[in-house]
């Protein structure tokens, strides 16, 4: 089968009624441009979100479409080629977060993100995610994983030594605990200080937790990928580590993706309910500090916080940072479009995975700079690495004052009795 | 046709007005008039009484009866006539504004006169 | 008698030229044509030789006939069968049968080419036009035979004209309208059910006048009385601009005389001159007496889709039912559709 | 002829062949196999319904926050959309064919309001298609079928305002093609960008829903 029969089959892989309504209801009012970072700061129309799924809309309205035999038969449709598929690789990847912004403005009621995470699909499977950081850790992860190779043995040693370095007693593969935390990738190289954190909180409150070693990195970066079958089996292994040890809470970390796919994606493709609850890292930290088996102290500071897409926007969790720090007594400065329909960093949805996409990000960032330096506050929290990442090395290059910081350490760092 | 009422009666009757004010000069100039057929405009019933009113009357007033009851009146200005003509009924067939020394309708046609003629000569002859 | 002019038939009559002028000018107007030329016509008119005209009945009811004689009083128009000769009229004439048939032969001899052919009524067609026999010859012959002749047909009536209501749906007879027998003679149509009296007197007088038919639209109809539609020389048309209309035909807006437009009336669709001329001497036209146009003066007027009842803007959707089958043969498309599609899916 | 053809016969078969395709497109659609959502929603199920419900109309004026970028695109549009209500529901003799097919019916607006409404949609019309053929954006995305579907839209409006003014042609001609034109739009909606007549409300009550479970903002 070659790389163009591949790529059809993962458009048409599972598209139910509510894709295939939203392939069907464009009428190419070209508002979603308007909300899409990318085509708002370069102004290039190739930007503009629908058309960034031409190719899976064709393939579907060739393939499985109602008038699929009139599409076919008058060719109303151009079949797909190979040539295609690459020239629309750059847009179905390097110049997409999936961060929703575009399914906010669309008047059809068309959520275009859910149609590129299908569309990358197609391009997986025609060998076309990019292969510099993003293809490959995806390959990584699905043989091992985790997307930079990270063994369960390696993260064992690896949460013991955290665990002595920042004098936090680490749980790791318990026989049962109630809750079971989990990590992104991005924390194991960058901000190990995040797993320390996890753990302090939840020492602190007394809870029985466990890290699992067979299911620990929630990052997915096979879902940004576009790899339906690496996804699925990162998200098993986790699912089933948690069954393993009868986890009442399976929590997310700081990390936007893992809780879309964990949240709201995993007990789909698992065909149950899930035993457990999902939260993510600041909904488990909220829910503790409200039902007060959490309290912190006051940190007197004003700040500003960056709300990830995937927790905020798509996945509906925006009050809980906000409950966070106005207990620890945080003078939020809210940004411009804060919440819901904040701007992306421009590092999400795997294209910080990609090298060639640079200047696209940091186009991307110089917006999100101008909103952060307009909330006039010295630091800005947020609660994914993925962003926190974004943001650092955005800044650097910007030569920026504003400190990037993550609110789950900032809970770890201000724990009252 | 449509009634133009909306298109305020005075500009229709004041265009008319200048339609036979023109008709009065070729009557001068080449001793030609001519007549206006209110009948075939899209004139309103109030508008057809502002027209007969500015036009207003003269010295002449003929009433004919022939097939049924016709009036040509001579207006405010000379050689400017109102003529109505109705059928044994009393309907409407004609109406006109005419511009001439005398409307056609009032001469007496040669072949009348000759009949005329014959009948005056046998009734004295008798 | 044969060659005496109109202009002494009528003074010895007693008929003056004056009369006769008048009588121009109230045709001219009529005909919208300029009132200069109502001299001329009278003049034309009084020289002119008596127009022979030989009147054929095929498929008719006689109503065309009937509405030309049935006039209660002597108006103006009367006087046109002063103008013509009417030579041959089956209903009129006193001669029946084969004398009949001899003074047709006669007429149409005696005016070889210059008589006028006015036909009432359709010509059945079907089954060799066995449907209508004078004397035992088709109608379909007959005029054939008399057509070549004449120098202009007048086909009267909405049936002669276009077919009427013996050539409503199924038309068994194959009723037909002359233009459709006869190709190569100047026709005027002068339809309606029955037409306008008027209308034919000032067709007949032009022709007298000036010796050719007056200007046809493209239906062959005079355009000075069928250039406009009903709705618009129709004095309710203020009520259909303002948008007020009748709702049954007792209600409230009926009895204020508003727009019967969603009663069924067929004026905006309708050329003729009822609304101006009106009927029976002037009295009123079926609009003003309370009913929809029926539209009787256009072809196939009685097929009319939805009916009289229905207005112009509605027509005859497929009803709930074939509604409902075409639903169920989408549905069934779509699953197939829908069904092929699973199978593609791994 | 045409008039009769037109009011009769191609009546029923373009009502006939939109129901078919309509039918034909939606259950294309709806009926692809369909994955149960298991993920615990945030919301229980009647909120979802209301969010999808909510979202079919809150969909109708974009956020605030867009609208300095889509204010013109977006009011061009209302121009239109709206004015064809206006005169759609408004106008007397549209009045008048949906209660002689529903039997409902409801006092129409003064035919002054019926001109200005039709005046402006056709100039919104007009200007939509400049745009369409000028923006950047739409010049990329747009394809036979906006434009196939412009004109389909575009012909009824114009022949509605000819007729209404019993301008060139006379009434009957004028009437017969209005309606041919109305029917060509009927037979042309299910299979082009018009069924977005129906897709919008499925659409935005769809996405609604979806993200009412997850208690996200529509």
């Amino acid at each position: 089968m070659n790389d163009v029969a591949k790529a059809l089959r993962g458009f048409v892989a599972d598209v139910g009624p509510g894709v295939a309504l939203s392939l069907e209801a464009c009428v190419h009012c070209g508002q979603c441009a308007e909300a899409c970072q990318f085509y708002v700061q370069t102004g290039d129309p190739r930007y503009t979100p629908i058309h960034k799924v031409e190719l899976f809309k064709q393939s579907y309205d060739r393939e499985i479409g109602p008038f699929a035999f009139a599409y076919k038969f008058f060719g109303l449709a151009p079949k797909l080629t190979a040539e295609t598929l690459l020239e629309w690789q750059d847009l179905v990847y390097d110049s997409c977060n999936m961060c929703g912004r575009c399914s906010l403005i669309c008047p059809m009621g068309i959520d275009i993100a859910e149609l590129v995470e299908r569309t990358r699909h197609g391009m997986f499977e025609a060998g076309l995610a990019p292969a510099d950081f993003l293809g490959a850790l995806a390959e990584k992860e699905r043989a091992t994983g985790s997307p930079f190779g990270l063994t369960s043995e390696n993260f064992g040693t690896l949460l013991h030594e955290i665990g002595e370095k920042h004098g936090v007693a680490m749980r790791v593969d318990e026989v049962r605990a109630d809750i079971v935390p989990t990590i992104s990738s991005i924390d194991v190289k960058t901000y190990p200080g995040s797993m320390a954190a996890i753990a302090k909180i939840l020492n602190h409150v007394g809870e029985s937790w466990s890290f699992r070693t067979d299911g620990f990195d929630a990052d997915n970066v096979s879902l940004t990928a576009g790899d339906r079958a690496g996804q699925d089996a990162i998200t098993k292994s986790i699912v089933n580590a948690a069954i393993g040890c009868e986890a009442k809470i399976l929590v997310m970390p700081e990390c936007g993706h893992s809780y879309t796919e964990m949240r709201w994606e995993a007990a789909n493709s698992f065909g149950r309910d899930l035993p457990f609850r999902v939260l993510q890292i600041t909904e488990l930290m909220a829910e503790m500090i409200q039902s007060g088996k959490l309290r912190v102290k006051k940190v007197t500071q004003t700040a500003t916080y960056h709300d990830a897409c995937q927790v905020s926007r798509r996945g509906g969790a925006t009050a809980a940072p906000r409950v966070i720090m106005q207990a620890l007594g945080v003078e939020l400065r809210e940004l411009e479009d804060a919440g819901a329909e904040n701007w992306c960093c421009g590092g999400g949805g795997g294209v910080a995975l990609i090298k060639r996409a640079q200047p696209l990000r940091d186009k991307a960032f110089a917006l999100k700079q101008k909103q952060i330096e307009a909330a006039g506050a010295a630091t800005v929290y947020t609660s994914c690495s993925g962003c926190r990442q974004t943001l650092e090395h955005g800044g650097k290059a910007a030569g920026w004052k504003v400190t990037v910081a993550s609110l789950l350490e900032l809970v770890a760092d201000n724990l009252a009795p | 046709m449509k009634q133009y009422d909306f298109l305020g009666d005075d500009l229709v009757v004041n265009a008319l007005l200048m339609e036979v004010a023109d008709l009065l000069g070729g009557l001068i100039e080449q001793g030609r008039g001519g007549s206006i057929d209110l009948l075939g405009l899209p004139l309103s019933a109030k508008c057809m009484a502002a027209v007969e009113a500015r036009l207003g009357d003269g010295e002449v007033s003929a009433s004919l009866h022939v097939s049924g009851e016709s009036v040509v009146r001579e207006t405010a200005f000379a050689g400017v006539w109102w003529t109505r003509h109705a059928d044994e009924a009393g309907r409407v067939t004609a109406l006109l504004i005419e511009v001439a020394e005398v409307p056609e309708i009032l001469r007496a046609s040669l072949v009348d006169v000759r009949a005329g003629q014959l009948r005056l000569r046998e009734m004295v002859a008798r | 008698m044969r060659d005496e002019t109109v202009g002494d038939m009528l003074g010895r009559r007693g008929f003056s030229r004056r009369g006769l002028l008048k009588f121009a000018i109230a045709m001219t107007s009529s005909l919208a044509l300029p009132p200069s030329l109502a001299p001329v016509m009278a003049a034309n008119l009084a020289a002119a030789r008596r127009q022979s005209v030989i009147w054929l009945s095929f498929q008719e009811c006689t109503g065309c006939l009937e509405t030309l004689l049935r006039t209660d009083s002597p108006t103006i128009a009367g006087l046109i069968f002063d103008f013509i000769s009417l030579d041959y009229q089956e209903s009129l004439m006193a001669a029946a049968g084969s004398a009949a048939e001899l003074t047709l032969r006669q007429a149409v001899a005696a005016n070889a080419g210059k008589y006028l052919l006015a036909i009432d009524g359709s010509i059945p067609v079907a089954d060799g036009g066995v449907y209508s026999l004078t004397g035992g010859r088709t109608n379909v012959s007959m005029l054939q035979e008399f057509a070549p002749g004449a120098a202009a047909i007048l086909a009267i009536g909405t049936c002669a004209a276009y077919g009427g209501i013996p050539k409503a749906f199924p038309n068994p007879t194959g009723a037909v309208g002359v233009e459709d027998v006869i190709l190569d003679k100047p026709i005027v149509n002068i339809p309606g059910c029955p037409p306008i009296p008027e209308v034919l007197s000032g067709v007949l007088v032009y022709f007298v006048s000036f010796g050719r038919l007056p200007d046809l639209d493209d239906q062959k109809r005079p355009l000075a009385y069928f250039g406009t539609t009903i709705h618009d020389q129709c004095y309710r048309k203020p009520f259909y601009d303002q948008g007020k209309f009748a709702k049954s035909f007792d209600d409230e807006g009926a009895r204020q005389g508003w727009c019967l437009f969603e009663l069924g009336c067929k004026g905006p669709t309708t050329h003729n001159a009822c609304a101006s001329l009106k009927w029976n001497d002037g009295t009123s036209f079926p609009i003003e007496s309370g009913h929809g146009c029926l539209g009787c003066s256009e072809p196939d007027f009685w097929d009319q889709e939805g009916g009289f009842y229905t207005s112009l803007a509605g027509g005859t959707g497929p009803g709930w039912r074939n509604a409902g089958i075409a639903a169920a043969t989408g549905v069934a498309l779509g699953a197939a559709a829908a069904i092929a599609a699973r199978r593609k899916v791994p | 002829m045409l008039l009769s053809f037109a009011r009769g016969p191609g009546m029923q078969v373009a009502a006939l062949i939109m129901v078919v395709g309509m039918f034909w497109r939606l259950a294309g659609i709806l009926l692809l196999r369909r994955r149960a959502a298991h993920a615990a929603a945030r919301n229980p199920f009647g909120a979802r319904l209301l969010g999808g419900a909510v979202t079919v109309f809150t969909r109708t004026i974009p956020r605030r926050t867009f609208w300095p970028r889509v204010a013109p695109g977006v009011a061009l549009s209302y121009v239109f959309h709206v004015g064809l209500f206006i005169i759609l529901f408004g106008g007397a003799p549209h009045i008048l064919i949906i209660h002689e097919i529903f039997g409902v019916s409801w006092p129409d607006l003064p035919k002054g309001v019926i001109v200005v409404a039709s005046g402006l949609t056709l100039a919104a019309l007009i200007a939509l298609l400049v745009r369409r053929l000028t923006h950047p954006v739409l010049q990329l995305l747009s394809t036979a079928d906006d434009f196939l579907s412009w004109l389909i839209v575009f012909l009824p409006v114009a022949t509605g305002i000819l007729l209404s003014g019993e301008t060139v042609g006379g009434y009957g001609t004028l009437l017969a093609l209005h309606i041919l034109s109305v029917e060509a739009l009927m037979i042309w909606l299910p299979f082009g960008k018009l069924m977005h007549v129906a897709l919008v409300f499925a659409g935005r009550g769809v996405l609604g829903y979806n993200f009412a479970r997850k208690g996200a903002a529509t």
